[in-house]
């Protein structure tokens, strides 16, 4: 699966995109662990960001398959 | 009722809108710039930048606007937003909506710009001082 | 704060705005086009004919602004209003609110309007058929 | 005083304008007496109609005077 970050959470993982090898679906908590795991400093954004799936955002029991695209989406402000 | 047609464009060009052309079944046009002030959060500042995961931002933009648009029925609905830097007094977003009657105009316009503020995804990610 | 400033125009001619130009304390500018449909009370139409109490009209509409600018302030209005023939499509009423925030200028100019629409001196007189 | 007549009051009245010579000034019932007086058929717009006096919206108490503005607002249509 390929992980997008945006803003605050760009700069926290210091890149824009990564790919995830799984070979199962995660539950969004299981890659919560995976990313934090990768990246601690993404633990202060975690309360306040949302993750998308396939640019809709994930549920708590939404399943995310290897293919997927995923985004972390901190808090938005456009406009 | 016909769909209301919904036009979004999410990019760097600069936003300027020629003034709205109403149809013979329009009677309410309202439309909404949201601009660049030289101030944030109490500090002088020259613009600001615009970050957008693009195709989600679109996808969202459409879903809030057709949700919005049963209890508001309107006839088309413009959204421009900038990304990449915006300077003092230009436009970050314009929206344009036509309507039969005013008050479906204003609700989906104003409907809209509260919903974008929560759930679209782009951001201020940058001040340019 | 500042007053707000208003400027009202009353008059035949075609109203064709340029586009709003913000200011560097400008947030958020709020439009409404008010515009000939072609058919009024299920009736196909070529226009509207608009008569008013200028003096009048002017002086309710800048109470009125007046009045909405204390719990919504702002930072001008400018309305224009057609009388005398006005054709489908053609815009009879354009108003153009500047404010440093979205809500203020959505409140004022929805307010506007619906005072508009029960106090200030001006009529449909004539349907263009 | 000098009474205008718009919309459909002056299709009624068939005039947009007239001179009223008043000695003294009147109540708004006074005047919308001497108008009936002079424009019967205007009976069918007073209960909808609203009287300003120099500009501005009469109240029941308002006195109108020699050289004053008054004019004649049927329900308005602006917009």
């Amino acid at each position: 699966m390929t992980v997008l970050y945006f803003a605050q959470a760009r700069r926290v993982a210091g890149r824009a995109e990564e790919t995830i090898a799984a070979d199962a679906p995660l539950t969004v908590d299981q890659l919560w662990a995976e990313l934090l795991n990768r990246h601690p400093d993404l633990a202060a954004l975690r309360a306040t960001s949302r993750l998308a799936c396939n640019q809709q955002f994930a549920q708590t029991d939404t399943l995310i398959h290897p293919g997927d695209e995923v985004a972390i989406i901190p808090p938005v402000s456009g406009g | 009722m016909t769909a209301m047609d919904i036009a979004i464009r999410i990019s760097p060009d600069v936003i300027a809108p020629p003034a709205p052309v109403a149809s013979a079944q329009t009677g309410a046009v309202a439309t909404f710039l949201g601009t660049i002030r030289a101030s944030e959060n109490g500090e002088s500042i020259r613009g600001l930048s615009y970050e957008a995961y693009q195709p989600m931002a679109e996808s969202v933009m459409r879903d809030i606007l057709t949700a919005l648009a049963a209890p508001h029925p309107c006839q088309s609905v413009l959204v421009q937003h900038r990304t990449g830097p915006v300077l003092v007094g230009e436009t970050a977003i314009y929206i344009e909506v036509h309507a039969a009657h005013r008050a479906e105009a204003f609700a989906l316009l104003a409907g809209f710009m509260d919903r974008l503020k929560q759930d679209v995804p782009i951001w201020k990610t940058d001040v340019i001082a």
